[in-house]
């Protein structure tokens, strides 16, 4: 199983309880279901990046990925 | 140019680069300002908001056949009245030149990793917002 | 602001006298540049020109309910890479800000007594001139 | 006979083969006809202001009038 590490950005930060955290977990959502916090994050349209590509939650991860969870964007 | 950074900027200063070619009829800038507010605070994806950024540039240059482009966004704590976003473009003629900065605007507003969090508040888009990246496609 | 002037400006200096108010979330502004030419020379009717300028300033406010707008028009002769006119609009919105800008641009181009001679020719307004302004209407 | 000062801007001075002269006329249209240029400015569209506000031809003027014929207009 791969070790990833995943980065919550502006308000998922709270949702998570953290800003990083390390995991194995096959896809993001496997991730974020292993943290408990898949329903609350998917209630919120996450984009979800990996490596700093935008992906889906189902994409395969390999050692080492950097999977961002962000909320809708608002900047401007 | 792409930039994402804490300090202010000089509108007048970033047109410079702009100008000063005889292709480049037209200039178009916008500058977001903080309204009144009491506490506003910006975040980024450090790396993937500028490539982000520098993407939308390039998409926006073949699109509108843009001589240049400038984005600069800035993150941290703003008050009132601070400048928070600035958008420049040349183009030989003017439509293009409007029409890249909007573009641009549009697309900073909802696909460029960047949050506002307004006293306290993470800010959710609006539904304009989110429909005036749709007429684009 | 209206002003007719042969001297240069500076769009940043402009730029200034539209900002510092908190209900001023955008600011848009335009710059015209002479494009490569041998010669070009602009005429207004003095009187005139400022007077429909100034009109066109105050439709442009309570149209897209802008907070304000500085429209600059240079006379005389120009050479490339001259700056030729600003626009700049201050409102609380983007897409205010940026429809002002425009609406004053279109009408500069075709409803404001000034006229281009380039090379020795006075110049005809475009077809996409006259029609710009029409899709105001 | 109203006396009014005609004034011939841009392109139109060529045609006039004067930037400003003075006639005596009851409308722009008299007067350009009396100054044999009626037709030339005409091929031209012409806007017509009198006092600095746009008229059409055919309006009646008062003595003093300016009466300016400018060409359209390319500004911007």
């Amino acid at each position: 199983m791969p070790t990833v590490n995943l980065v919550f950005l502006a308000a998922f930060r709270d949702v998570a309880g953290t800003d990083r955290t390390t995991v194995e977990a096959a896809t993001p959502r496997a991730a974020l279901a292993q943290l408990g916090i898949l329903d609350a994050l998917v209630a919120q349209t996450p984009i979800v990046a990996v490596n700093q590509r935008i992906c889906d939650l189902d994409i395969a991860l390999s050692s080492g990925d950097e999977v961002a969870l962000m909320p809708p964007m608002t900047g401007g | 140019m792409v930039k994402v950074q804490r300090d202010p900027f000089d509108p007048g200063a970033l047109q410079q680069a702009l100008t000063g070619n005889e292709a480049v009829g037209a200039v178009v800038t916008f500058t977001g300002y903080v309204r009144q507010t009491d506490t506003l605070e910006l975040e980024h994806y450090p790396g993937m908001t500028e490539a982000v950024m520098d993407d939308l540039r390039s998409q926006a240059i073949t699109r509108f056949s843009l001589h240049g482009a400038v984005l600069v966004h800035r993150v941290g704590p703003l008050q009132t009245n601070d400048p928070i976003v600035w958008v420049g473009v040349s183009a030989p003629h003017r439509v293009d030149a409007f029409q890249g900065a909007m573009f641009l605007m549009d697309h900073l507003k909802s696909s460029v990793p960047l949050w506002k969090k307004e006293q306290g508040q993470w800010l959710r888009p609006s539904e304009h917002d989110k429909s005036s990246i749709e007429a684009w496609s």
